[in-house]
């Protein structure tokens, strides 16, 4: 596999790779600070490293002394006890509450991540495709409701969705005289999270569609295939490393999600967010809120790993080679 | 799930251009061209950089839509035809093979897009590979293939669905002479035996006239000459064209007679020309006289005097270019070049300084409008 | 007086307050005369009471507060984490106007109490008993809130005390035997909510008949602005909802901190903090007006005679988690 | 080149829009309400909501507070986040699945769990300096947007240009500047955007680590909504919004960027 | 800021391949390359498409490390020194223009990363685009541009600082003939006026014999042939090479007797053969005659009988290229192709089905071995 670099020249094999310092004269600092950097093996390392830094101590170690804490306990009327247990892992699967939880955790995360790709994609084609001012419309439009608190927004959705909404009406004036009811079910806050969590697909779609070459689509309409065709089978992998982010970034954010479930599912369909924010919050049962904690975090982190090392693999394939 | 309006077929289908123009901002970049390629027949496009003639093709096939004029395919009209129903094959001058699929996949696609079945897929593909010498090279993907592999996966691409409008852009750029011709040999007999109609970019006059019926040659999105290709080459119908279809050397000259299909005119310098080219132009007018480097004999010393069709000159340089030997001769007015066949050199071959004379038949003896 | 003052000059004191009403004028009101009087600075950082006990849990080796305001609920929980101080009686003139219920043994006081009840749309009329609202009549009409916010544990002993027939005070101890009760509530329930507020404008627009159950400091302030919504109090009785303060055990510069809780139960900050939030002040000896008597129980006898009931939280912090695990198993899969 | 969107996907593209944009006219609508609580549909028409945001001095410097510290957050996360993002694209690292999972993870972890955890964190190392605790509170979780997106265009940009530009003379560092970074911008960008968005809408983090003196508007917002549901809340959202306009504007204008062509 | 280190220059550095290899994956694509380009020669490498000659130029660049052997500019190794460093100019084959950059930017990269004043740069950059035609097209930008107006750019952008060495990967692929030698003549004059070592890689036989002073022939990876253009035209050193260099007829024959400078051969059907090139083989050893299309003539009938160097067959087909007629004759096991000179056609052309015998002179009867 060849590996190409960016910011530095000599690549490829190992063994150049350790070949030594380069040779020939440096001329300015600058260049000697690249230069120097960019041919040794480390590089790579060099330029991860601060930011990984930066998570480890600020994020991994009060984060990973949170984990350990789930191996704690907490007495009956909330005081913190030392030792280790595995009290709050038993609790957690002694009982198929917190499982039930956890799959829909899963499912709405998942859908919300299968709804926002299939509204992201007209979006993104518009924004890559389009002149520039349905571009700044469309970009505009859809980071505008990150921009508003979670509870005015939720506020709005509730307006809409109740009994005597927008949407109701809506399906009234189309002959519906029933409508379902939305509001305080998983389907509000599905339709919520899909909402907000809507540019976080868009925007890394819309970047790896415009790098797509116009004249491959071309060839594809060329040689037979129609618009929808040229877009599974040509737009669509292409886009593939985008996705990838779209679809990461929106799957770890739902799953998280806690205060919109709480609102718009009126409380009947929590997720695991919500009972971390409830076991730390209410209950001060801080182990058991990190149990809960961890148990999602592994769920996520499985799930993004698996989803990525799949992308990545397909689109390793076509560029692995490439020069 | 074939598209059911999208069938591979035997018979070429006729394409006509009427009065198509496109402009791109404020630059007119083709004007009012009109083209006829036939059913089954090879249109070839010629061209300097820039005239053009991608983007007629592109204008065919429903890429870019003409800023006037009509394009009708078989008869039909198909500006307002979809570029997927077009049923065309097209080979992108920058390939623009599908970066994510291989070899196979992307000589497939445009067969899957018709729904063929898996085993007559695995045989066409299997053949248009072979066609295009690609076989063993299924597995690869483009970025891992030489440029004149990813040009040859683009010929087998556009070929493999047998359409019924085969567009080449410049298809045998990045190919060695060898493998040019193999494959040209193999677009020729293929077009027969399918009568595909074929419209081909090239810039390659030798290509254009082996391959082509046709020939229409563009200067500045205008078509400057269409005829057949000997015609085009026999009787170019101006200086542009006798000038782009082969280096040709242009003497100034002033009709003097035209008469019993023979045309006598006179250089500026004095030397009587005869052509056997009939032409409309009356005595006294302007003309130029093209003669092509390789009608040229050539005979050392100065000329017998008297003969027609002569001219003289000191030997500026030579150039030995294979087949052939370059020799420029310093005439006053212009450096005329000859293109000596190998074996037509004799025990002395031209060397710079000596003097030489040049002469050439009347049927080689073009006449072309002054512009 | 500088001169009397001194000791605080120029120190600094970080305070947890709450949000909402109370908070914004406890930072415009109180605490500007309080750095003037004392040449001292207070910074002010408003939560909510369970929040503001996870600060002080999160910085127990390092205090960065002094004086924490939080429910009486988290009282027992600091005090068993060992997070606060008792009050320094003989520091804290103003503790002598102080109702002995508000006081916590000492670890703590209590700043305002509110009552916590059902509110409803003024359109409808609301049910005497609390009993009524299991009625079918109320299906999908009513909003309860969440599990999250301490009034759920007053609902709780509302379902017990239907099911039981007891008073609240007995029926706090048979809230594990009633969740059967509270699972016959579900067909009622539209919605669980968690920002009173809100939930008083969605009933005020008329998208619920009834709330149950939430403090009067969040209910009130609409009624008082012409909202349709209001409170009524159920036969059963009502519940205390009694915001507090503490000293954080450890917190820099104590003695303002001290000077600082002090000033909080003077009679003339009592007056204002009540009237400004509708919450009725623990202390003895305040006078109020007509208007401000319709929306709080005071004085003490008032509250008495209301019913107003103070759950036993050591109890019930105790049994909470059982118990919102099995609301969650009942409203949550 | 001349083939832009379909018409059928500009009526896709509409119809959604009109669905993103729904929920954020109703509180539009409920701002203008001459009401002292929130009602739909709006009744009378005021702009006195807007007025007493803007008069509040607490609401303003809560405003500006939250815009300073975005911008701290967001210059602080392109800084660690775009060379990262190049080391994991471009490089082999040893371990790189493991420490993309690394990156990613405050995405994951719930955001009250890393707040409250920080601030544990802080209080054990006695670190006591607010401002700095929110930046690096915001950093952490604004982080992985940036070498998320950034590392998608490292992976989408064309290297064959980076060659030539090599051939050219261009040394590495010119390479990254005048060759890369147009190919990565788009990504940067909407890293960029969404780190400043993410940052200044925070309230989970925040909830925990900020005092009075700093105190962020997603913050100051929860304390005006828990003290009255009124259409003062509509009138902060309605202003957000009208703010994210003007900083689209900004973006476009001082730095030069065409957020249109964000991906092109 | 200029980047001292790398400055123009006027003189170019030698370029040495040796025992250069690169493997991809499992394959093996170039194989212990030794070159030599000497100091302001054009070198051109030549061969069939996939044969590694990108490969190998992207290795000279930098661009690609060698799994083994050592590459020296001026003499000195640069396996370890940074691409940017090597002061080369290259033109890729498909251009790899920056596509956000106009065309002047485009041309004006290299010398900004020299530091060159902005007068030098503008008045430089003006100079490289009249070169390559391209004045008046400085802010368009590369996806406005035509295929070969493309070219251009990339050839400008190359030689536009004068690089110590030029790596040209089919400079002129898309460029019409006219333009083509319109610009292997300025590109010529540039190497010999500014002495650039250049290193060409092109698959038209005539521009390797028009341009370069070597010409090496690849084959899989390997050099067949390394020497002059005329060298590797008339002595072509391998059954291969000899095919490549242009389309040839292989008699299989057999040594008879090799003295004096002149070889006998005996073909197979029993043909003679003299041959002016001497050769190791011995008495009765096999060998192949080969004979360039152009070095034959033709006669009507069959051969007088008794001569050495004819061989007849009946026409089988017939094309006609522009400068000459391609004729193909059935010859017993293969068909045996002539190139006709137009002007060396006589009155009655070769029509399919006549017989008509090919005869050529000692001097252009090759020998090479079998393979
Ligand atoms: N990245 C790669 N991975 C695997 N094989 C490769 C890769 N790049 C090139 N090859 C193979 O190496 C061989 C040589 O490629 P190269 O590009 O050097 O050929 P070339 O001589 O330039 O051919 P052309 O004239 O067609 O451009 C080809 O067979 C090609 O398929
Ligand atoms: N998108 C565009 N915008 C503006 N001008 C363009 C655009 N595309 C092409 N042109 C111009 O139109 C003219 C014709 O281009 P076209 O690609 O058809 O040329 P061509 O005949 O194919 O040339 P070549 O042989 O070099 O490929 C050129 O001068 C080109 O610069
Ligand atoms: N008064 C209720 C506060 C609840 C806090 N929830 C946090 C949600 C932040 N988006
Ligand atoms: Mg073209
Ligand atoms: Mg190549």
């Amino acid at each position: 596999m060849e590996r190409t670099i960016p910011f530095e020249t000599p690549r490829e094999s190992e063994e150049v790779m350790a070949a030594g310092p380069v040779a020939g004269r440096f001329s300015r600092p600058a260049e000697m600070f690249w230069t120097a950097f960019s041919s040794t093996r480390h590089t790579g390392l060099f330029l991860v490293a601060p930011a990984l830094l930066f998570l480890a101590i600020w994020f991994l170690w009060p984060v990973l002394s949170m984990i350990v804490s789930s191996f704690s306990s907490h007495s009956v009327d909330g005081v913190m006890v030392e030792g280790i247990t595995f009290e709050n892992y038993t609790r957690l699967f002694s009982s198929d509450l917190y499982f039930r939880i956890l799959m829909r955790t899963v499912r709405i995360a998942l859908l919300t991540s299968l709804c926002a790709m299939v509204f992201a994609y007209p979006l993104a084609i518009a924004i890559a495709r389009g002149g520039p001012s349905l571009a700044r419309l469309v970009t505009i439009t859809i980071l505008a409701p990150l921009l508003v608190n979670v509870v005015v927004r939720s506020y709005g959705w509730q307006t809409i969705l109740n009994k005597a909404g927008a949407f109701a009406w809506i399906l009234k004036q189309v002959g519906i005289t029933s409508p379902p009811v939305l509001l305080y079910t998983e389907w509000a806050v599905l339709i919520a999270c899909v909402h907000v969590y809507l540019p976080f697909m868009v925007m890394p779609l819309a970047a790896a569609i415009g790098r797509i070459d116009r004249t491959v689509e071309e060839a594809a309409r060329v040689a037979g295939a129609t618009r929808l065709k040229v877009f599974i089978r040509i737009v669509f992998p292409l886009s593939l490393p985008g996705l990838a982010v779209g679809a990461s970034l929106v799957f770890s954010l739902s799953s998280a999600a806690y205060v919109t479930p709480q609102i718009l599912g009126g409380n009947f369909s929590p997720l695991l967010g919500t009972l971390i924010e409830q076991q730390i919050l209410t209950l001060n049962d801080w182990p058991f809120g990190a149990a809960i904690s961890t148990l999602l975090i592994v769920m996520v982190l499985t799930v993004n790993l698996v989803f990525l090392n799949a992308v990545n693999r397909r689109f390793a394939r076509w560029t692995e080679s490439a020069r | 799930m074939g598209n059911p309006a999208v069938t591979t077929n035997r018979g070429g289908g006729s394409v006509s251009l009427s009065g198509i123009s496109r402009r791109y901002g404020a630059s007119q970049v083709v004007s009012d061209v009109n083209l006829e390629a036939r059913s089954g027949e090879i249109l070839a496009l010629l061209g300097p950089s820039g005239c053009g003639k991608t983007t007629t093709l592109r204008m065919i096939a429903g890429l870019v839509q003409p800023t006037s004029g009509e394009i009708s395919i078989d008869g039909k009209p198909v500006t307002t035809l979809p570029v997927h129903r077009r049923n065309l094959g097209m080979l992108f001058q920058n390939y623009a093979l599908f970066p994510h699929m291989t070899v196979l996949e992307n000589v497939a696609f445009g067969l899957s897009m018709r729904g063929t079945p898996k085993a007559e897929m695995a045989h066409r593909v299997k053949q248009a590979l072979a066609l295009t010498h690609l076989t063993g090279f299924e597995d690869r993907m483009p970025a891992a293939l030489s440029g004149g592999q990813q040009q040859r996966v683009a010929l087998a691409r556009a070929i493999v669905y047998q359409p019924k409008v085969l567009l080449l852009d410049e298809p045998f750029g990045a190919l060695d002479k060898k493998l040019r011709e193999a494959m040209q040999i193999e677009l020729r007999q293929l077009c027969n035996k399918l009568g595909l109609t074929t419209i081909l970019v090239t810039h390659d006059q030798e290509e254009a006239l082996v391959l082509a019926d046709q020939i229409a040659v563009m200067r500045g999105g205008r078509i400057e000459q269409v005829a057949s290709a000997r015609e085009v080459y026999e009787r170019p119908a101006s200086h542009f064209v006798a000038d782009f279809i082969g280096t040709s050397n242009f003497i100034p000259s002033a009709v003097l007679e035209s008469r019993n299909g023979m045309t006598t005119l006179a250089g500026l310098s004095g030397n009587v020309f005869t052509s056997s080219m009939t032409t409309n132009l009356g005595a006294g007018e302007k003309a130029i006289v093209a003669v092509r480097p390789e009608s040229i004999r050539l005979t050392p010393g100065e000329p017998s005097g008297g003969e027609t069709n002569t001219i003289s000159g000191n030997v500026l340089r030579t150039v030995f270019k294979g087949q052939s030997l370059s020799v420029w001769l310093d005439v006053p007015g212009l450096e005329f070049v000859c293109a000596l066949p190998i074996e037509a050199i004799g025990a002395t071959p031209p060397e710079p300084g000596t003097r030489w004379t040049a002469n050439w038949s009347a049927e080689r003896t073009l006449i072309v409008r002054e512009q | 007086g500088f001169v009397r003052n001194g000791f605080a000059a120029g120190k600094e004191i970080h305070v947890g307050i709450w949000g909402g009403s109370q908070g914004e004028f406890v930072k415009k009101e109180i605490i500007p005369a309080f750095e003037k009087d004392f040449n001292c600075k207070v910074t002010a950082e408003e939560g909510f009471t369970l929040a503001n006990v996870g600060k002080m849990r999160a910085t127990k080796d390092n205090p960065k507060f002094s004086v924490m305001f939080i429910d009486d609920v988290a009282i027992p929980i600091c005090k068993a984490e060992d997070l606060i101080d008792q009050l320094p009686k003989g520091d804290m003139p103003a503790l002598a106007n102080l109702y002995d219920k508000f006081a916590f043994g000492g670890w703590g006081s209590a700043l305002a109490i509110s009552v916590a009840s059902m509110f409803h749309n003024t359109a409808v009329s609301p049910p005497a008993s609390y009993a009524d609202l299991w009625k079918p009549e109320y299906a999908g009409k009513l909003k309860l809130v969440s599990p999250k916010n301490t009034p759920s544990v007053f609902f709780l002993i509302v379902a017990a005390s239907i099911k039981s027939g007891k008073p609240f005070a007995e029926a706090q101890y048979l809230i594990d035997d009633s969740f059967d009760k509270v699972a016959e509530l579900k067909p009622n329930i539209m919605n669980l909510f968690d920002n009173g507020p809100q939930a008083a404008n969605e009933v005020a627009q008329g998208q619920a008949d009834i709330g149950l159950l939430e403090l009067s400091k969040y209910i009130y302030p609409y009624t008082a602005k012409g909202a349709p919504v209001t409170m009524s109090f159920p036969k059963e009785g009502s519940f205390a909802g009694n915001n507090c303060q503490v000293l954080v055990k450890g917190g820099p510069n104590r003695d303002v901190a001290v000077a600082f809780m002090n000033r909080m139960l003077e009679p003339k900050v009592q007056k204002a903090f009540s009237e400004y939030a509708l919450t009725a002040p623990p202390v003895s000896g305040i006078e109020f007006s007509a208007d401000t008597l319709k929306y709080i129980a005071y004085p003490l006898s008032e509250m008495d005679k209301r019913g107003l009931f103070t759950p036993d939280w050591e109890f019930i912090n105790a049994k909470r988690s059982a118990w919102t695990e099995k609301m969650n198993g009942i409203f949550a899969v | 080149m001349t083939e832009t969107v379909s018409p059928a996907i500009r009526i896709v593209v509409a119809i959604i829009l009109l669905m993103v944009v729904a929920p954020l006219v109703v509180p539009l609508l409920m701002s203008i309400s001459d009401t002292a609580f929130i009602v739909f549909p709006p009744q009378g028409f005021t702009l006195k909501w807007y007025a007493a945001v803007l008069a509040n001095p607490e609401a303003r410097g809560s405003f500006l507070f939250s815009l300073e510290l975005a911008a701290i957050v967001t210059t602080v996360s392109l800084v660690l986040g775009i060379p990262c993002a190049a080391g994991l694209t471009r490089f082999k690292v040893p371990g790189q699945d493991i420490m993309l999972g690394i990156i990613l993870s405050p995405l994951i972890v719930p955001l009250i769990v890393t707040g409250i955890a920080l601030l544990q964190f802080f209080s054990m190392m006695n670190f006591r300096a607010t401002l700095l605790q929110l930046v690096i509170g915001h950093t952490v979780v604004c982080l992985p947007y940036v070498i998320r997106s950034v590392s998608a265009s490292f992976v989408l940009a064309n290297r064959n240009l980076e060659d030539a530009a090599a051939v050219l003379g261009a040394p590495p560092h010119v390479v990254a500047t005048r060759i890369v970074w147009p190919q990565v911008r788009p990504g940067i960008l909407a890293g960029g955007v969404f780190c400043f968005i993410v940052s200044f809408d925070d309230y989970p983090i925040s909830m925990w680590l900020a005092d009075g003196n700093h105190f962020p508007i997603p913050l100051y917002l929860y304390t005006v909504i828990e003290r009255s549901f009124d259409p003062s809340i509509a009138a902060i959202a309605s202003l957000m919004i009208f703010f994210a306009l003007l900083l689209v504007l900004v973006i476009e204008r001082v730095f030069g960027i065409n957020l249109a062509r964000l991906a092109s």
